[in-house]
C-alpha cells in the first residue's frame, strides 16, 4: 500500500477488558497499519483529541463491560464538531448489558455513528478486511 | 532466613476514626453508618448470614455452594435474583457493584439509578451498593437467608448493611487487572497505610471473612504468580487484623493441574501465614473459580459442559464453595432464569457427586503440585530477598523488576514480559518466563511440555499460539488432537 | 472343571436359506433383499460405516462417540435427525424402531406410517424399518457419514440396507424387560435353533458387531446378574459366529461402582470367551450406559449435569463410546434440537476432558470390583452347575430357579423375588438377595452398607426405601445427608 | 370403610413400562382396595372383559410409550356397549411422544373417556386420593 493508514484503538469509557484491544491492535499492526494503542479506560474525549493529533483515518473501539451506550452519550455531535465526520469508525465486544440480539445492537450504535458494530469474539481478521475496504472507499488505501 | 517483616506504618485510632468518616463522607447515604450500631446489627445477624461461619459449616457437613456473580441495579430485582439463586441451592451470594461504582463516581451512577428506576431498565451492570446505601440494602440482605459479601465496592456501607466479607491486604486484582496507572507503591500504600478497619471489627468480636484472589492469570498461563500473590495479599490482610479467608482456585481446564493447585494452595497458605506468626488466622475452604474463556452464548450444550466439568473438579476435591458462571458468561450479565438452570445444574453434581465422598488419585497431580511449589517459593525467596525480609518491600520491587508478572495486563506499569500456551494435554505452561525467577530445570520442564504440543501440531509455539489458546476452551478443544476421520 | 458345552442344535444350511426367506416373507419389502446382493453391498461400504471398525478406530484414536437413541417414522426427518446427530459428533447411530414394528405388527404399522407420510405427523414411536425396507433404509445409510445400528429390530432388511450390526446370542433385554409370557426355554431355544445368520455372513467376510445388554436393571440393583447374563450373550452369540461385540455397561450413578463395572466387564467377557474357546471374537470396546431414571424434564439444570455425569465416567474409563440419553429423556422422544444440544455438551466433555488421557485411581473401585466379580463367579459356577457344564441348559434351570432374577420385571416367568436399594453413598445393593447365589460373607457386606444408610435415615430400608430410589438420582439426591440447614 | 372397591391396572396396548403400574398397584392395594393387576401390554378389549368379570369399580391405565392415543382407538364407544359406563377410569404416563403441554394432552384423553389424565412421574398417593374422592362421590366407597 502506498500510504500507512491510522488507526487508534483502545477500550472506551471504564470498561477494563483490555485483551481484546491489545489482540486487535498486534492484528492491525501485523497487518501494516500504524496504530495508536491507547489500551484501556479511554474517554471519548480523549479519542478525539488524540484523533486530531495523529489525524487519524479510523478508530477502533473496543467495549466489554455493557455501559458503552452511555459511555458514547454525545461523542457522535463532539466528533463531528472536532471536524472529525470523516474518520471510520468502528465498536466491537459485548455492547449492552445481558443477552441481545445482534441486529438491534447494531442498529443502536450506527444511530450513534459507527460505520461498523461487531458482535463478541469477532475475529480480528474479519474487522481488519472491513477496514482495509472501507479505506480503499475512501481513496485512503 | 531473615526474620520476616511487613513494614506498615499505623496511624493513631482517632485519625482512624476520622478516615473512615472521610470516606463514608464522599456520599449522603454514608450517614446512615453508626459504628457501633453496625458492629450490634452483624452481631445480631444469624450464622446463616455469617459468610465465615457457612463456609465453615458446608466444610463440615461435606457439601459445597456456588458462589456466584450477581448485580443489577434495581433493589426489587436485585433481590428476586438472590432469591432464585438460594432457591438453586446458593448460600454464598454475591453482591456485585457496578463499574462505576467501583470507580468511585457517585454523582453518575445516581442519575443512572433513577433512570433505571424510572424506566424499569438494567442500565448499570452490577448493584450501586453505596448509592441505595444502608437501609435498603439491609432489606436484601433481610430478606435472603444466606450470607452476602460486597463485591469490587461497598466499605463500611456493606458492614453496616450485614455484609459479612471485606477485602483488606495488598488486592492484586485492583492493580492487576482493573487499573491502568495504579503503581504497586501505591496499591502498597494503600494496603498499609493503618486502616485497620478490619481490625477494628475484630477486635469488638465482628469476624469479616475475604477471598484471596491473587493476580488474576486473565489467560492460560500457569498458577505460580498467582498463588504468590494470593500469599502476600493474605499475610498483609492478616496483618490489618483479618481473622478469616479462603483462597480462590483459579481452574484452568486441565484436570490434573487444576486438583493440583486446589491441593497446593490452601497448604502453602497455611504455612507462610504461620512462618509470620498468624497462626490464628483461619482458612475457611478453598474456592475453585473459571478462569478461561466461557463458551459463545450460543452453544448452550458447551456451556452447561464446561460448567459442569468445573463442578466435578469442585465435587472430586470436596471443596466447599465454587466460583461458577452461568451458562450466559458469554453473552452478557445472565438472568435470573439462565442463572437458576445453571446452579441446578450445578446443584445436581454436589448432591449426587460431592455427597459420595469420592477419594481419589490422579497421575501426574503430585508432579504439578511439585513444580508449582517449587516455582512459588522461588519466586517468594527472591521478594523476601529484595525486600530483605520485608515482603512488601520485597512486592514492590518484584513488580517493578518483572520477577511477578502476568500477561495481558492493562496497567501499564506491569513488564507484560510473559506468556503461557497450553500443552498437548491442555495444561498451562510458560512460553515467554520475562524475568520471573524459574529454576532451570523447571523451565526445561516448560519447554519440553511445549515442545510436545508443537511436535503434535507441527509447528512452533509462538504468540499467535498463545492468543489462539485463549478460546481453546471455549471452543471445546484442547490443543492436540485432530478432528475424527481428518 | 468339567468341559464347558452350549447346546446347539444346528440345521442344515438348506433349511437355513429357506427359514431365511421365510422370515423375510412376512412383509412385501423383504422382497427387495438379495442375500448375495447383500454381502456385495456390505462389502461396498467405506469404514466409517463399519460399526466394529468405527468403534475400533475411536479407541485407537483414544475418542469416543455417544451411541443415542433415535428413531422417528418419516424417512426425510429420520435423515435429518441422523444428520443433526452426526453435526454433534455422533458416529455411531441406532436406528431405533418403534414398538409395533418390534411386535411384528406390519400391517398396523403400514397403516400408521402412511397416516405419518400424509400428515407429517411422527404417529410412531420409532422407525419402522421392516415397513420402510431396504431402498428407502439405503438413502438414510448413505446420506450420513456414520456406522447404523438397528434397534429392537430389522433382520436381515437391516444389513441389506448397510447397517452393520446383528443380535446373535439369548438377548435377555426381551426376555427380561419386554415381553410378559415368553419362557426362558423358548428365549434359549429362539437363539439356539441354529440360524447362524451371522455367522453365515462372517463366513463371506462380513463381520457384523452387536451390544450385550444383559438382564437391564431396570431400578438401583447391583450389576452381577446382568454381566453375568451378558457372558451368557457373549459366548451364545460367539456360537453363532458373531465375531464382534462390545458390553454396555449400565451407570447406576455411584462413580467408584460405575468405574468397576467398566473396568470389570469386558475382563470377564475375555476371560469366558477365551474359556468356551471363542479367542478370535473382538470386544471392540465399553460402552457405558445410562439407567436410572431421569431428571423430569422441567429441570433443564439437573438434565444437563445428569448426561455430563455419564460423559465424565465414560470419559474418565477411557470408553470408546457412550449410550447416552438426551435432557428431554425424561420428558418424551427427543427433538433435533434437544438432541444435538444433549451430544454437544457431551463432546465438549469427550474433546476436553477424554484426551487429556487422565489417569486415575479412585477409592472403593477395587472393592466394588472385588465384590461383583465374586457374585458374578459364583452365580455362573452354580450355572454351570446346574447345566452340568451346559451353559444354556443351566441358563434356562438358573432362571427357572431364581438363582438368575431381576426385580420389576414384566415377565411372569420371572421370579422377581429380589429388590436393590442404594446406600449412604449411592451405590446399589441387594436389598432382597432371593435365591441368587451369593456367598454369605458378600452378603454381609450389602447388609453392612445398607444398615450404614439406615442408620443415617434413622429407619430400616424396606419396598418402600426401594421405590424412593427409583428417583433418587432423577430427583439429584442421593440417599443419607439431609437438606442443607435442617 | 364398609365396601372394598375393586380396580383394575395395566398398561396399555404395547406398552411394556410396567415398573409404574406394579408400583401403582402395590400403593392401591396398601390402601385397601382389591386391585386385579394386569400387568403390561393389555388389550382394550381385555380391559373391558375383565371389568365385567370382576365388576370392576375403575380402571387405572399406564401407558408410557406414546402410543396410548393409537392403542385406545374406539375403547370409549366399546366400554360404553360394554355398559360399563359407570367405571372410573384413569390413565398416566407418557401419553403422546415427544415433549407436550399436559393440558393439551388432558383434553385428548378426556376427549377419549378418561375422567382424570395424570402427567409422568405423577404421585400415585395423589392419584389415589382423586379416587376415594371421585369413588366417594359416586357412593361406592
Ligand atoms: C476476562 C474477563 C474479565 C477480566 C478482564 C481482564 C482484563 N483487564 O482484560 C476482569 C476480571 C477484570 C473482568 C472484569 C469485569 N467484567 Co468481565 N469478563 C471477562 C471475560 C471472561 C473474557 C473477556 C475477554 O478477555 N475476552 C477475550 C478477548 C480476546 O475477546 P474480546 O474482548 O471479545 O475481543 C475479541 C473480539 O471481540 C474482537 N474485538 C474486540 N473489540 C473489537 C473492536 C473492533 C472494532 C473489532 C473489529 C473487533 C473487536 O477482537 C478480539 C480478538 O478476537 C468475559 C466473559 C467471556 N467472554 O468469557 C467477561 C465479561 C466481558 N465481563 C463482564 C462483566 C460484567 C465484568 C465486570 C463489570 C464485573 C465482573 N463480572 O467482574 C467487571 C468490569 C470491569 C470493568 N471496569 O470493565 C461481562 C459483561 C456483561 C455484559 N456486557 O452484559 C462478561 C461478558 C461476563 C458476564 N457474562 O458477566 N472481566
Ligand atoms: C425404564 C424405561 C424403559 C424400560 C422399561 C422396563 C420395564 N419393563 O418396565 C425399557 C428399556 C424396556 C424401555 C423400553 C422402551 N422405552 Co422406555 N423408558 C424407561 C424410562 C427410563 C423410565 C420409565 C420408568 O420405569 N419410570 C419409573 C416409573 C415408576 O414411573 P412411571 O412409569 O411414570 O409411573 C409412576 C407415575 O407416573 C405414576 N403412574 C403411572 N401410571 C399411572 C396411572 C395412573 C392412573 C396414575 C394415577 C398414576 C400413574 O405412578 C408411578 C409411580 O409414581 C423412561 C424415561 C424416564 N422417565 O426416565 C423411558 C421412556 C418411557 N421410554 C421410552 C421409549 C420410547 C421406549 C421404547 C419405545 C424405545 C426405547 N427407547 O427403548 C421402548 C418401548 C417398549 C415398549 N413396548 O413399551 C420413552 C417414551 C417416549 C414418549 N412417550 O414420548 C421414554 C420417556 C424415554 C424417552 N424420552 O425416549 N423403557
Amino acid at each position: 500500500m502506498k500510504r500507512v493508514p491510522t488507526v487508534i484503538t483502545g477500550t472506551v469509557g471504564m470498561d477494563a477488558h483490555v485483551i481484546g484491544t491489545k489482540v486487535l491492535s498486534r492484528a492491525l499492526r501485523d497487518a501494516g497499519f500504524k496504530v495508536v494503542e491507547l489500551g484501556m479506560q479511554v474517554t471519548p474525549e480523549e479519542f478525539i483529541s488524540v484523533a486530531q493529533e495523529t489525524r487519524a483515518d479510523a478508530i477502533l473501539m473496543s467495549s466489554l463491560y455493557g455501559m458503552a451506550e452511555l459511555d458514547l452519550k454525545g461523542f457522535n455531535e463532539k466528533r463531528m464538531e472536532a471536524g472529525l465526520g470523516d474518520v471510520i469508525l468502528y465498536i466491537g465486544g459485548n455492547l449492552v448489558i445481558g443477552r441481545t440480539d445482534h441486529k438491534e445492537v447494531e442498529k443502536k450504535f450506527k444511530a450513534l455513528g459507527f460505520d461498523r458494530v461487531y458482535p463478541p469474539e469477532t475475529d480480528t481478521d474479519a474487522g481488519i478486511e472491513d477496514l482495509k475496504k472501507d479505506l480503499k472507499a475512501k481513496g485512503k488505501m | 532466613m531473615k526474620k520476616l517483616r511487613i513494614s506498615n506504618k499505623r496511624i493513631d485510632d482517632e485519625l482512624l476514626m476520622k478516615k473512615r468518616r472521610a470516606e463514608l463522607d464522599k456520599w449522603p447515604t454514608g450517614k446512615e453508618v453508626d459504628f457501633d450500631e453496625a458492629v450490634a446489627y452483624q452481631k445480631s445477624l444469624p450464622d446463616s448470614k455469617i459468610w465465615w461461619k457457612v463456609m465453615v459449616k458446608l466444610r463440615e457437613e461435606g457439601r459445597m455452594s456456588v458462589f456466584p456473580r450477581a448485580g443489577t441495579p434495581i433493589l426489587e430485582n436485585m433481590i428476586s435474583l438472590c432469591q432464585g439463586l438460594r432457591d438453586s441451592g446458593v448460600v454464598l451470594i454475591p453482591v456485585t457493584t457496578d463499574s462505576y461504582t467501583r470507580l468511585g463516581q457517585f454523582e453518575k451512577v445516581q442519575g443512572i439509578l433513577e433512570e433505571c428506576e424510572r424506566t424499569g431498565k438494567p442500565l448499570l451492570n452490577g448493584y450501586p451498593i453505596i448509592n441505595h446505601g444502608v437501609k435498603k440494602t439491609r432489606k436484601l440482605v433481610e430478606s435472603v437467608d444466606a450470607a452476602f459479601s460486597p463485591r469490587g465496592a461497598g466499605g463500611e456501607i456493606a458492614i453496616a448493611s450485614g455484609l459479612t466479607t471485606w477485602n483488606a491486604g495488598m488486592g492484586f486484582l485492583g492493580f492487576g487487572s482493573y487499573s491502568k496507572n495504579m503503581t504497586i507503591r501505591e496499591l502498597a500504600e494503600r494496603s498499609q497505610n493503618g486502616m485497620r478497619v478490619v481490625g477494628w471489627y475484630a477486635d469488638r468480636g465482628v469476624i469479616l471473612c475475604t477471598d484471596l484472589h491473587g493476580w488474576l492469570p486473565s489467560s492460560p498461563f500457569p498458577l505460580s504468580v498467582c498463588i504468590v500473590c494470593e500469599i502476600i495479599e493474605a499475610v498483609t490482610a492478616a496483618e490489618q487484623g483479618q481473622k478469616a479467608m479462603y483462597p480462590l482456585v483459579y481452574c484452568m481446564g486441565n484436570m490434573a493441574q487444576d486438583l493440583a493447585s486446589i491441593r497446593l494452595t490452601p497448604r502453602l497458605l497455611r504455612e507462610y501465614l504461620d512462618k509470620f506468626g498468624y497462626k490464628d488466622t483461619m482458612i475457611t475452604g478453598t474456592c475453585p473459580s473459571q478462569i478461561p474463556l466461557f463458551p459463545v452464548a450460543m452453544d448452550m450444550g458447551g456451556a452447561f459442559a464446561y460448567l459442569n466439568y468445573i463442578c466435578m473438579i469442585a465435587a472430586l476435591s470436596k471443596s466447599n464453595a465454587v466460583d461458577l458462571r452461568s451458562i450466559d458468561e458469554g453473552a452478557g450479565i445472565p438472568s435470573r432464569d439462565t442463572n437458576s438452570v445453571s446452579y441446578r445444574a450445578a446443584k445436581w453434581i454436589f448432591d449426587v457427586v460431592r455427597e459420595q465422598k469420592i477419594e481419589l488419585e490422579v497421575k501426574d497431580v503430585d508432579e504439578e503440585e511439585k513444580v508449582a511449589e517449587i516455582e512459588i517459593r522461588t519466586i517468594l525467596d527472591k521478594i523476601l530477598d529484595l525486600g530483605d525480609g520485608d515482603i512488601v518491600d520485597g512486592t514492590i520491587k518484584a513488580v517493578e523488576s518483572g520477577v511477578l508478572d502476568s500477561p495481558w495486563s492493562p496497567n501499564v506499569n506491569v513488564k507484560d514480559k510473559v506468556l503461557g500456551v497450553r500443552d498437548a494435554r491442555g495444561a498451562c505452561r510458560y512460553l515467554e518466563f520475562g524475568n520471573i525467577p524459574i529454576p532451570e530445570e523447571i523451565k526445561d520442564f516448560h519447554r519440553q511440555k511445549v515442545a510436545e504440543r508443537e511436535k503434535l501440531e507441527g509447528k512452533k509455539a509462538d504468540y499467535h499460539t498463545a492468543v489462539r489458546d485463549l478460546w481453546s476452551f471455549s471452543k471445546g478443544k484442547i490443543v492436540g488432537i485432530p478432528p475424527y476421520n481428518q
